[in-house]
């Protein structure tokens, strides 16, 4: 193993976002947006030089740190994964960045203030982070890539002060440290098992035993409890939908990111030969789960904020369908397949998706003076870029042509069919199904002709909104990016017949949903009762997962489930 | 000479382990804080006291010899500071409770 | 049966009681220290695999045990950041609770500096 | 000797334990931070100990940190504990 | 020995259940601290007097400080918390299933390959080319000095966390309350006399470093505390957080790190690599440039947030 040209690449993608942290640290005042802004430009640069070095050279990019080669030294590495992360990551941040300079300026008369001083360094560091999170090719490094990136994200829920985000702060703390310290409990004992760290030698090394097992098992689930996927989520709807709306996409956009690409690293890099089918499918289940509930729950919600946050709760369950239709049933192991460029294409456009849609939320926060969706009527004609950008996002989720989402839907449905996993394709399209049911909600409620015209308690910057558009475009067409690699067969004609048709059943089953489960008026038709008494009980039981005992001891069973998962 | 030296040692080690057998009765039996904050600091100063004695022929080298008596003077004085810290806030908890 | 067995079932205990207390205590400084139980545990593991790793001269393998320093000072970050946001919390509303059912509505950004 | 050594260090490390009931016990907060100094002496004497038996020169390092930072744990509660004298103090010594 | 082994492991186990089921928060701290030194213990007899050295300095030092601190000012908040306790059930599935992860890890202690995995060989035949005695520090500084690197970044990005919940009016001010000076008190008195010896043994700890066990780590801990001590008798003040050179100092280490590591990229053809002949030099310019950093770094992050506005 040897340094690849375009290695050192790797190292500046890290050390260019730390240095403006330090940079903006030491000048303080308004410089840290000032540096912020440059380093945006300057990581982005770096970002695409990472993608054109990998594309001409066709082959991962390896960099040896100190020239010392594992299992003694640590190397960064970038594969395919690695290098659609980053530029995606390196894109949504710019439009953050850019978004962000509205509500986190420096006030007049102020050398330095708090809020704009720490948002702007923790941005760059979330950036440092995750980019170490997609480089690095040692187990070890990269929990402490994971809890930097966990340092960074807290300070970010809170950063308004008030008592109820810093105790969501705290919660997404304690919970987070609970994870990674599984994560690394996971990794010692590898280590112990194979005396590496360095992820391409331990692939070769690990072998079905008890002490693999364990190790996966609490690695996969400490990772999960960072990435909040269901039934470890309880800490995420209250610092999500809590933070300032800019810091809100990046917790929901990027943060959770970084510890689901590892478990991707960990499952399809490290361990793909011990992976069973069984563990697969519990993997898949629970993000199956995290769709149907969350989706419910988050037609349930009555402010705009509290119902992005659910939804990011259901996207991180597609994030994981994945990983069952990537099992090579006759090979028994994980292969890297269409359905994990399917999985990253979901990542990507709920990253741009997600962050546009928290922006316009913040947009619509700041210009109404309130987030609640009984009082949204008539916004989409007062707000209408803030409005299209929420209404974009939404559609490029729902997986409508040609967003990202579309592609991975197809892509994921193809490896159901091919793999015999039936199963999954009904899950698929229920979770098309349920994803534009809230959408349909939310767009229904703005276009909706208020009772009294709309006063705005404030003007909100265009070129703010402007950003949360760009970033909604993007995942929109995201599909034609996308396009290169892969087969333009893929992307059927929209107005085919049959594409129309899935159109139009999946935003009509998702209307009916949303007129089923969201009213809570009295009504005396029996289906909607059924449907409240229905979603009531989804609410109750998200509710109850969320409270800290339980969600703890669930930790410890969602771990025994899959060491059991990985032994038979 | 070895033998002495030896001989020396357990002497000075074993007189160590009684203090802080000492210190220890001292601390479960003895009434009340201060107390208890008297038997604590003269016992296990002196126990620690007679272990690094002990174990200084046994050193090689002057500067861990060194080491290990600025070992001693130094918990020797964090012990009367503490204890007198210690005593003062308890004297002022019970004064002004 | 020698000292890097019987520290790893040490660290195995460990991580099993900083794992319980984590759970069951509502009190958010019980669960700083019970996590760094369950620190101190996996490093402990971390050092009787070290132990075991012993060789060339080395009474333990040293890659390990200066990843244990890396580990120990990061635990330490954790736990500076997590009191800190604690007493924050405490300052602030005059309770610890960490169970609130109720999810604080969002706060525009627009405020965030004008406070 | 490495034998008188290790039982040494044992029996110090036995007294400790024992010291530690006071922990447990309490009752008020001043007598635990007491208990964890004398711990504090008995387990540098411990260590010196067992260091001997290893025979590692390096633990008198270690020996003099754990010496130099005894007292900061016992100054850390003194200086927490005086800013609230109001604070109800039967709470934690009903414990 | 292995009779002591056995007692020490006993006594940890028993110290770290008091500090889980303790019902008073006082009392579970209390226990921590005696755990934070058995675990020094432990160290020692691992072999590890490097770890030792660390968990001395910080297990036994700072956290025992910093835990016992906010344990005194959360005090009043104990009964309401024990309102909170789960039931009886709730606390019995946990046990259950905390038993089995116990459970789980012990087949995995008892089930690890032999001989063992080890990197002690590859350590020992690649030690001369850093040209360091101390196989730790050598790892640490050489063979994975991006792991220390990212350490660095880990504490200064803790504190820019810990810094960013301060009340916005106190922005910039001083961490920490005020502490009175009583000139003529004992804690004056040995605030005075312990500095001195601390930054000596401090620099000592960390000048051996390179060749026996010890660090720029260990040594900046001991100095932090000497720092803290100064300030808690009144002697001294904490800075106010918007001072330039504060900030200065705290990035200082790093930033020399990164410098040295990307002359590293032009000189030794690798980010992080030395010149041959160079290494021992280079490192102990990066362990010299840390320090201060980690000492003020450590320091600030016991002291918390600021409190104090800076205009008085």
């Amino acid at each position: 193993m040897t340094t690849t040209p375009g290695g050192l690449l790797l190292v500046l993608s890290v050390l260019v976002p730390f240095v403006g942290v330090m940079a903006g640290f030491v000048l303080g005042g308004r410089n840290p947006q000032r540096i912020a802004l440059l380093t945006l430009v300057a990581g982005l640069g770096i970002a695409l030089a990472i993608a054109d070095a990998y594309l001409r050279s066709g082959s991962a990019l390896v960099y040896l740190l100190g020239g010392w080669a594992p299992p003694l030294g640590v190397a960064l590495r970038a594969d395919s994964l690695s290098v659609m992360m980053l530029v995606a990551i390196a894109v949504v941040i710019c439009g953050i960045g850019v978004y962000a300079c509205a509500d986190f300026g420096t006030p007049e008369g102020r050398r330095e203030a708090r809020a704009p001083f720490s948002f702007w360094l923790l941005l760059l560091a979330v950036w440092g982070s995750l980019n170490l999170v997609f480089v690095s090719g040692d187990l070890f490094t990269l929990y402490v890539a994971l809890e930097l990136l966990t340092f960074a994200g807290v300070p970010l829920v809170c950063l308004d002060g008030r008592g109820e985000t810093l105790r969501a702060a705290l919660r997404y703390l304690l919970f987070a440290l609970l994870g990674s310290v599984f994560y690394l409990l996971g990794a010692v004992l590898l280590f112990g098992a194979c005396g590496t760290l360095d992820i391409p030698l331990l692939a070769a090394r690990v072998r079905p035993e008890p002490v693999v097992w364990t190790a996966a098992a609490l690695m996969t689930t400490g990772l999960l409890a960072k990435t909040a996927l269901f039934p470890l989520h309880l800490w995420l709807p209250p610092a999500h939908a809590g933070a300032p709306a800019a810091a809100s996409a990046v917790l929901s956009a990027l943060v959770v990111k970084g510890s689901w690409f590892l478990v991707v690293r960990l499952w399809f890099d490290v361990l793909p030969g011990v992976v069973t089918f069984s563990a697969a499918q519990v993997l898949g289940g629970l993000g199956a789960v995290a769709i149907a509930l969350f989706s419910v729950v988050a037609l349930r919600q009555q402010r705009l904020k509290l119902l992005i946050a659910y939804s990011t709760l259901a996207q991180i369950g597609y994030l994981f369908l994945m990983f069952p239709l990537a099992f090579d049933i006759a090979a028994g192991h994980l292969v890297r397949g269409d359905a994990v460029t399917a999985g990253m294409l979901q990542a990507i456009s709920h990253a741009t998706a997600k962050a546009a849609m928290f922006m316009a939320a913040g947009s619509i926060y700041a210009a109404l003076g309130h987030d609640r969706l009984a009082g949204m009527a008539g916004i989409a004609r007062a707000l209408p870029i803030s409005m299209l950008a929420l209404g974009l996002g939404g559609v490029a989720l729902m997986g409508v042509l040609p967003s990202g989402a579309y592609l991975a839907k197809k892509l994921l449905m193809g490896a159901a069919d091919g793999s015999g996993q039936w199963w999954w394709t009904w899950v698929l399209l229920a979770g098309g199904a349920l994803t534009s049911s809230y959408v349909v909600l939310v767009i229904a409620r703005a276009f909706r002709t208020p009772d009294e015209p709309v006063q705005l308690a404030k003007q909100v910057s265009r070129v703010a909104q402007s950003a949360a558009l760009a970033l909604s475009v993007c995942s929109v067409l995201l599909a034609c990016a996308a396009l290169g690699p892969l087969p333009a067969s893929l992307i059927a004609n929209p107005l085919a017949p049959k594409e129309l048709m899935t159109l139009l059943i999946t935003v009509g089953c998702g209307g009916a949903l949303a007129w089923f489960f969201a009213a809570r008026a009295a009504d005396a038709h029996l289906s909607r009762q059924v449907a409240r008494s229905v979603g009531g009980t989804f609410e109750r039981s998200d509710a109850f997962l969320r409270r800290w005992p339980v969600a703890g001891i669930s930790l410890l069973v969602v771990a025994g489930g899959f060491g059991w998962a990985l032994v038979t | 000479m070895r033998t002495a030296l030896d001989l020396f040692t357990i002497v000075a080690v074993t007189g160590g382990a009684f203090f802080f057998l000492a210190g220890t009765a001292g601390l479960l039996r003895f009434p009340d804080t201060f107390t208890r904050l008297h038997a604590l600091t003269k016992a296990d100063n002196l126990g620690l006291g007679l272990v690094i004695l002990g174990l200084l022929p046994r050193v090689d080298s002057l500067v861990t010899a060194g080491k290990l008596v600025v070992v001693w003077l130094l918990v020797l004085l964090s012990g009367a500071v503490a204890s007198q810290l210690i005593a003062r806030a308890q004297r002022r908890r019970e004064t002004h409770p | 049966m020698n000292d890097a067995t019987i520290f790893g079932l040490c660290a195995a205990v460990l991580v099993g009681l900083g794992v319980y207390g984590l759970i069951v205590n509502p009190q958010p400084l019980r669960k700083i220290l019970a996590f760094n139980v369950v620190g101190s545990g996996v490093f402990l593991l971390l050092g009787a695999i070290a132990r075991r790793g012993a060789g060339a001269g080395f009474g333990g393998d040293p890659v390990p045990q200066a990843l244990l320093i890396t580990g120990i000072v990061v635990a330490f970050s954790a736990t500076a950041l997590a009191v800190a946001l604690l007493l924050r919390l405490h300052d602030a509303t005059g309770s610890v609770t960490l169970s609130s059912d109720a999810p604080p509505p969002p706060a525009p950004a627009a405020d965030v500096d004008a406070a | 000797m490495t034998e008188f050594f290790g039982a040494a260090a044992v029996f110090v490390l036995a007294m400790v334990a024992l010291g530690l009931v006071r922990i447990l016990r309490g009752p008020t907060d001043a007598d635990r931070v007491m208990a964890a100094q004398l711990l504090g002496t008995g387990g540098i004497a411990a260590l010196l100990l067992v260091g001997e038996a290893t025979a590692e020169p390096a633990i008198a390092d270690v020996a003099l940190t754990l010496a130099l930072l005894a007292a900061f744990a016992a100054i850390a509660f003194v200086k927490a504990a005086a800013p609230t004298p109001d604070a109800d103090p039967a709470a934690e010594d009903r414990a | 020995m292995i009779a002591a082994d056995a007692s020490v492991a006993l006594l940890i186990v028993a110290l770290g259940a008091w500090v889980v089921v303790a019902r008073a928060t006082f009392a579970a701290v209390t226990g921590f601290l005696a755990y934070g030194l058995l675990l020094t213990l432990v160290w020692v007899r691992l072999h590890g007097v490097d770890v030792a050295l660390t968990e001395a300095a910080i297990g036994g030092g700072l956290t025992g400080a910093l835990l016992i601190g906010a344990a005194a000012r959360l005090r009043n908040t104990e009964a309401a918390a024990r309102a909170e306790r789960p039931g009886r059930l709730v606390r019995a599935v946990a046990a259950l299933a905390a038993l089995a992860v116990t459970a789980a890890l012990a087949v995995c202690v008892l089930t690890l390959p032999v001989p063992a995995p080890s990197l002690a060989r590859e350590v020992a035949a690649n030690l001369a080319a850093t040209e360091v005695g101390n196989p730790i520090t050598g790892v640490l500084l050489a063979f994975r000095s991006m792991d220390t690197l990212l350490e660095a970044i880990v504490l200064l990005f803790a504190l820019i966390g810990v810094w960013s919940v301060a009340p916005d009016g106190v922005w910039g001010g001083r961490p920490g309350p005020q502490h009175r000076l009583d000139p003529d008190g004992i804690l004056a008195y040995i605030a005075r006399v312990l500095p001195p010896i601390g930054i000596i043994v401090g620099m000592y700890v960390f000048w051996v470093g390179a060749d026996h066990p010890g660090g720029k780590f260990q040594g900046a801990t001991i100095i932090a505390a000497m720092w803290l001590l100064t300030v808690m008798a009144g002697l001294t003040d904490m800075p106010p957080i918007s001072r330039r050179w504060l900030r200065i100092g705290l990035v200082a280490g790093p930033l020399a790190f990164i410098a040295i590591g990307l002359y590293g990229a032009v000189a030794a053809g690798a980010f992080l690599a030395y010149p041959a002949g160079f290494a021992k030099p280079l490192i102990v310019v990066i362990e010299l440039a840390l320090m201060p950093s980690l000492a003020l770094v450590l320091a600030l992050m016991l002291a918390g947030a600021p409190q104090r506005s800076d205009l008085r």
